[in-house]
């Protein structure tokens, strides 16, 4: 087969894939015809009224939705799976997106967020009759506060970087209650590390910081030096920390770091996406850490969907909690209710309560897990990718020592002298039949490549992954070019995405007349 | 654990290979005291059938899930064909991640560009992102763009915009400098209130306005964006009920410039709230300046149609701090379910399920006003929803109606409005049959008689 | 494209599919590892015995269950997912089976057999707690009543076969009581065409009848000569015939057919696998049929899955009616009971009542369609096939000249010439982005290719079969090569049947000792 | 039709290409007089909304589904994991037709050969088919093999083997020239009678038993097979309780030729009977006997693995009436949901849940044993099946108990035994908690005090 479904020669045995025919599939667009249906809908059972009188012509459609699809059922059935199987996904195989944390999304948990008593629960139905929601709402926030070991949890933020807004205005609004507003507004600096996800400074920009970045030593921690400058000046709201950081190493100073700020006046955020490696072991309210989200789709393995939903809970210490975001959901003895009177409060950051069913799924993950089964997958996850660290060294760049936590980072340093970069080496991972890991990211490493295995890979893929990288490796000083020319076994090759994004084609446009409504 | 592949035994074995002796040691680069010596004090674990039994008695109070109900304001109860939640349970879908490697994510892509193309056509506008979180925060983003377009500080609101909505812009907006204006709905139409909109000025980023709105009643839009265009604002429009986008004048056609909506009346579950997912489409000319991400068209060498991520550089993991906006996970798979939902129902399942919608709230209108102490504030045409003025205080009447008779008759606004305690906001979708809306009709008599 | 996945240069390009990656799996026995769980139980919560107290040793197993698989959850979720994309199935495009009828299977269908209510339902739970799904049973009897025209309808049969064996039972029991044992002893010759499927002569054969052949004339229908002079003899206790026949032709002198069979004292079984020809259409009853199966998983689309369940409903005369296998689910006013009672009853021919899942489905395709829906499917399905009969003429043979139903049988007759076969014709199509259509059957045709598109395909899709078909066409005499060799695009290529029948291996052992329990 | 993709308009352009001016000529050759001149008389089309709401509406009516319950014989209820129901709908599994083209059809090859694997390791035997419809079918066939297999024609059956079963094995064999001939139980054991072994002799094909039997006793398959060998004859094992197999001696390490079973209890929903799979597994000097499809191992030229369906000169399609059996179509689908529930159970899983079956069905014996005036009238060692005898009469008792006490308490035997009213069987599985058991027996209790 390798010889199939190499441009080249192959120089190693590919096992984790194989060539195998696959739908072509047209936009729905093109697949389109006038006429086709899909749909039907139970018949009218009013009396109608004259359209005219309802609503006058003049605020109705006249473009009769044209262009808008007709197909048939069968159409669509058919149209959607075929695309489908373009895909690659965590059900297909490991996924070692760094500081995407894909791991297993089980079914139990997609079968109990779809129960009707919550999919089909209308949002402002009265408290009284939405008691089984908040239960679930408020065991969440106790399970999270657990876990974090923070006294405040909001669940109301949609995803990760919005949990990062609420959490960076909370220390805003704390800053401005506890200086009052004219001191508060010389503390408009907010610390993130150069390693950061783009993310926190994105964040602390929407909540009106600005943005000083703190330098990472040479061996992969916050500069506690430049932290120490950086806090001098007496403008210092807060700093924004990953633990683990984005180099998937834990911040072996936090406690210290975490006093600096303190000391300076500010306070400390804790970017909690690599949560995933400390989950039942080490709690970042233990740590130092005013405020902190997490993001359920990654360490609560609520699915990640092809880029969404999430959920970015928001969990912060006692002091903070007035801040948190209206309405909160409490317990009065037995009942639950929304409390609305915070005055304190930033205010809403979504309508409703945030992503629902993604708590449902979350508080599922917790329960079937049970308190030792959070801790076994901490320690599956970090040994798994303990594990490829120690396999990878001898073939690519490891450029920090410390053992890492969840996910670890390498480089195309050795492979880029026979003018292999990441971007090659991610492609041609492809024709194994891997995903590739994250690449150049974090930034500040060059050429980095960010391997996240998760716990939910067993060991005979680990191995061949490793053997995958250690080909690949062997490939770029013997056959560069069928690396550089990778992905070779896919539907497409590379697309040319900077012809993509010069003239940019955003939506489909009928071949005759491109006629909006 | 059952969902962890590798076996304790395994796992010795890895350890060995890495050199330690325990998975303790994995963990020795945290200082000793802040590691937890004991287990969490979260639940122990359960097998599937007793998580299934617990999490079946929490819905079982959702009383409110079993009931006929006249909610709408933000979330909408429509009927969704059985294809969209199948299709979005192919694990090639909701177990991939964000498509960052085009070659493996074809699918996903494909889909988003035709999602795209489906809000550019319903709304009339020329280019959609992938989503956001929901239509509020879309709404916040879109002040947000406003903004930066302009480069002016004031965003003129209509009241008529779903509370909770302008809540988050404000939310959004505090620490910007935008300086938020209100106002007022004309207490006859029930229309954003035209001599309000002296307060457009040439230091307007935009004027704000939700069709329908909060009270179910049509804007003219065109008429606001003349008012607005000639201050040199823009027209936000942003729709909580996307429905009704397939019988009104599309927002792009009314001359909107930003157009923002909730898409969960796509086929999305109301699921208390959440996960919904916001539309956000604009002009040609603005696309540099929208926040989130799209997906373009490209070609491979060997000049095969593929689609990519494009036009990064907006956002946040390129620009940092600079970004458009702060948000990477967006709502891709509600994005994906809606996108089924419309092709699914097509073109003539889009009209008519506004149709019916139209026409049963008219129904439910007509047949309430009829009541005895019961009258319409508004005048203004509306699609599925109005306001209804009780002759009693609403929301004890409506919790009566949940008690007695098993209704769940729509929303007290004094929810959101201290000063309107008799009006109450009801929605009547295709979901609803004439005899649930009869039984409503009956249940508000037979309460205030 | 076209290059890489064909062996060598295609003279046509291929428009439905690509190649594309594809994961590989092994066998779950060999991703075992020791250790390693994927269910979870509650405790157990009585106080337990002692299980030598229960259960002696030497009732129980010594093997400890060696040999079955340990894995986890996600190892389950990655096996299937992998392998299950190496099928092509409805949902992924046209699957031209003839007499299979691989019609689109509704989801709807799938979430009402799911509906706990009937999920859950103990089939020998009693009547009064049963009521709803013995109401099912009933109005899908009634409305398979309707749909054939015949009055006693039992949905017992698993699948056509068994429906066979149940219709040819019924006769010889009502020749028995009609004739007497003695008379009846001597009609034991069950009719049956040449062109049959051949579960008919199997199914006769059970039922301890003799089969004797009736030749088809050389234009696809029943040799009435021959039936005469076969019904000549007093032997003859029936005849059994497929309507349309499987050569997709409607069987014009049906009624003749069963009057020469009545006169003779026989009674006129109808295979009814094609029924999907004729629902709204023409009704069975109406022709003179005594008695006929249905096959639930082909007109009434309940799914095939890969090779069953089914569901074979047999439909009879007022007068076979009490024959029909018990128990009988029958109304009396408004309730639903199940009727033991039936002294001329063939007896029960399967545990319970049938596949009551499967007629969930159906009910739900009846009642979806409608009436006008259920002709509209046919004339659909009926248009698609005389479309590729017409398209296809020009480059192929076409044994029969009479107008087709809704399937048509082509030969390989041209193509041979070159050497080219219908088994190649077949495997080429694969490359093509298609399932095969059914080959070498029925058996009087030689090279038989039986194409049965369904109302399920759209035209462009049909179009794209055309094409394909007359692409390899063209390849037979212009590139005989890729056709013998094909298929080119799949992750195996033809495998060796000859060699593993030879030596059969129909199970995984264990490398080392291949121990059984 | 929204299942049908061509338009009207489509159809109208198709049929002038081949030739035709309306749809009503495409039936031209069916005789006038047979076609139908009106729609038939089923009812009109309904909506997929419609359509939910009446099949829920009939499913509400089936009360049983609702409650605790400890009917089996024949039909078990065991918790299914949720992947399995989840895996096999997927597309590719449930929309695939039977294997014919293996290089496009390699996921369900391979699935069933795994699925030969499972029941050939858990039976102890060499060669397992593909499915049969059911147990009853299965050992229908099995009964016809043994008659192919040894020429001879008479066939001994206990009477503890499933009574519906024994039904269609009458069936089956009425024309076949068999004899059948019953076995009695001993009356104080529950198993079959040693003394009415008596019956075999030199014409007998085959001994069938039924271990567990319908009466919950455990049979001494070892013994019988001994005897029956004695006489040349086959032994024919039935088990209706696979999940029996997780604890059981596997009825190939007792001398058993031929092993049928019902292989619902594999994650199978009871769905009032059907769709359920037949187990069948032999020797492998009987392979090509063995009715229905085989799977086997098979290479292509570059020796890659694949599976193919193999030895099909046995079947019905090649061999016509000389075929091992009429079956086609089997029970595929169901066939993977097993496979998939044995796989995820494993090992373990499946020792677990037939420890706890046992654990359970003890515990449920040993209290309604200590009920004033009930008794378990057999002294063999049982699996979680019991034969209880009330003082009263069993079916009024049942009744009363599921009328008054919402438990569906077990099986009259007298639905299948005239002559044993007073007899109920009790099943208890791993789904019925301790609270339930409890409550059957408080309920029994009640109702005779
Ligand atoms: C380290 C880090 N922080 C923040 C985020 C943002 O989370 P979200 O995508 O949920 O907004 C991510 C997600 O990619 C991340 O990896
Ligand atoms: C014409 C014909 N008759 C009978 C059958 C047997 O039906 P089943 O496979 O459901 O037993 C088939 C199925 O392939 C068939 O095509």
């Amino acid at each position: 087969m390798t010889e199939r479904i190499n441009g080249s020669i192959s120089l190693m045995s590919i096992t984790k894939a194989t060539s195998h025919i696959s739908q072509n599939e047209a936009l729905i667009f093109e697949r389109s015809q006038t006429g086709r249906v899909g749909y039907r809908l139970p018949p009218l059972d009013v009396d109608e009224t004259s359209l005219d009188e309802i609503i006058p012509q003049k605020f109705r459609r006249e473009d009769d939705l044209e262009g808008m699809p007709e197909v048939s059922e069968v159409d669509v059935v058919r149209h959607f799976t075929r695309i489908s199987t373009w895909n690659y996904s965590i059900d297909l195989g490991m996924y070692p997106l760094g500081s995407c944390t894909m791991k297993y999304n089980s079914r139990l948990n997609e079968k109990v967020a779809r129960i009707a008593g919550f999919a089909n629960l209308h949002p402002l139905a009265s408290v009284e009759d939405t008691q089984g929601a908040l239960q679930l709402i408020y065991e969440l926030q106790e399970s999270l506060s657990e876990i974090t070991g923070l006294a405040g949890v909001s669940l109301q933020p949609a995803a990760g970087a919005h949990g990062e807004m609420t959490g960076v205005m909370l220390i805003r609004a704390f800053i401005d209650a506890r200086d009052g507003e004219g001191a508060s507004s010389r503390r408009r600096t907010m610390l993130i590390p150069d390693s950061a996800h783009g993310t926190n400074p994105a964040s602390a920009n929407l909540s009106g910081f600005t943005v000083r970045t703190i330098r990472s030593t040479s061996d992969g921690f916050t500069d506690l030096e430049h932290l120490r400058e950086l806090c001098a000046h007496g403008d210092v709201a807060g700093l924004m920390l990953t633990n683990p950081n984005t180099l998937g190493l834990f911040e072996k100073n936090i406690r210290e770091i975490c006093s600096i700020v303190h000391e300076a006046g500010g306070l400390v955020y804790m970017d909690g996406a690599n949560m995933n490696a400390l989950v039942g072991v080490a709690r970042p309210g233990d740590m130092g850490v005013d405020v902190i989200h997490l993001n359920l789709h990654k360490t609560f393995s609520t699915p990640h969907g092809g880029g969404g939903p999430g959920c970015g809970p928001c969990c912060c210490t006692e002091e903070l909690e007035p801040f948190l975001p209206v309405p909160r959901v409490v317990k009065d003895s037995d009942a639950y209710r929304l409390d609305f009177n915070r005055p304190q409060s930033i205010g809403r950051v979504k309508a409703f309560y945030g992503n629902f069913g993604m708590m449902v799924r979350a508080l599922a993950y917790i329960q079937t897990h049970g308190n030792d089964g959070l801790r076994e997958a901490t320690e599956a996850a970090v040994l798994n990718a303990r594990y490829i660290a120690h396999q990878l060294t001898s073939d690519y760049d490891k450029p920090y020592e410390a053992a890492p936590m969840h996910e670890v980072v390498f480089t195309d340093k050795r492979q880029s002298r026979k003018g292999v970069h990441t971007l090659d080496i991610a492609k041609r991972l492809i024709d194994y039949g891997f995903h590739p890991m994250t690449i150049y990211f974090p930034l500040i490493v060059q050429g980095a490549m960010l391997i996240e295995p998760t716990e939910s890979v067993g060991r005979a893929e680990l191995d061949q992954f490793v053997e995958a990288m250690r080909s690949i490796a062997r490939e770029a000083v013997e056959d560069p070019e069928t690396v550089l020319g990778a992905p070779h076994s896919t539907r497409i090759g590379r697309l040319d995405e900077a012809a993509a994004a010069r003239k940019p084609v955003l939506r489909w446009k009928p071949k005759t007349t491109a006629t909006t409504a | 654990m059952r969902y962890i592949p590798n076996s304790p035994e395994e796992r010795a074995e890895m350890l060995r290979t890495v050199g330690l002796e325990s998975a303790d040691q994995l963990f020795d680069s945290i200082p000793a005291e802040m590691r937890l010596r004991e287990h969490l004090k979260t639940p122990a674990a359960i097998s599937e059938m007793e998580l299934l039994a617990g999490f079946e008695s929490m819905a079982e109070r959702n009383v409110a899930a079993r009931r006929p109900s006249f909610l709408g304001a933000g979330a909408y109860s429509h009927y969704s064909p059985t294809v969209v939640d199948y299709l979005i349970q192919r694990s090639e879908f909701f177990t991939a991640y964000t498509p960052y490697q085009p070659e493996i994510s074809q699918g996903t892509l494909q889909a988003i560009f035709e999602f795209q193309t489906l809000v550019c056509q319903l709304t009339g506008m020329d280019v959609a992102n992938a989503s956001m979180y929901d239509g509020s925060t879309a709404l916040a983003e879109a002040v947000l763009m406003a903004e930066r377009i302009t480069r002016r500080k004031k965003v003129v609101t209509s009241t008529a915009v779903h509370p909770e909505y302008l809540d988050v812009v404000d939310t959004y907006v505090q620490h910007y400098g935008i300086e938020l204006q209100r106002l007022d709905v004309d207490s006859a139409t029930g229309q954003t209130s035209t001599e309000a909109l002296a307060a457009l000025d040439d230091k307007t980023a935009a004027l704000v306005v939700q069709s329908p709105n909060f009270f179910g009643c049509i804007e003219d839009v065109k008429a606001l964006a003349e008012q607005a265009h000639a201050k040199g604002a823009l027209l936000i429009v942003a729709i909580t009920e996307s429905i009704s986008l397939g019988l009104l004048g599309s927002p792009g056609s009314n001359d909107a410039d930003i157009v923002v909506a909730e898409g969960q009346s796509f086929g999305v579950p109301l699921s208390f709230g959440g996960p919904y997912l916001g539309l956000f489409a604009t002009r040609d000319k603005y696309a540099r300046q929208i926040p989130g991400r799209l997906v373009g068209e490209a070609y491979d060498k060997q000049g095969r149609r593929g689609f990519v991520l494009t036009l990064a550089t907006r956002e946040q993991h390129i620009r940092r701090e600079k970004a458009t906006s702060n948000i990477c996970t967006n709502e891709g798979l509600i994005a994906l379910a809606a996108t089924i939902y419309m092709e699914t129902m097509g073109r003539r399942g889009l009209q008519e399920v506004a149709h019916q919608c139209v026409q049963k709230a008219a129904y439910a209108a007509r047949r309430i006003n009829e009541l005895e102490g019961f009258s319409l504030p508004y005048t203004a045409p509306r699609f599925n929803e109005f306001v209804v003025r009780a002759p009693v205080e609403a929301a004890s009447l409506l919790k009566r109606l949940a008690a007695e008779k098993k209704i769940t008759g729509g929303l007290a606004l004094s929810r959101h409005y201290a000063d309107r305690p008799n009006d109450f906001l009801v929605c009547v979708t295709e979901t609803n049959p004439r005899a649930e809306i009869d039984a409503l009709v009956a249940g508000l008599r037979d309460l205030t008689k």
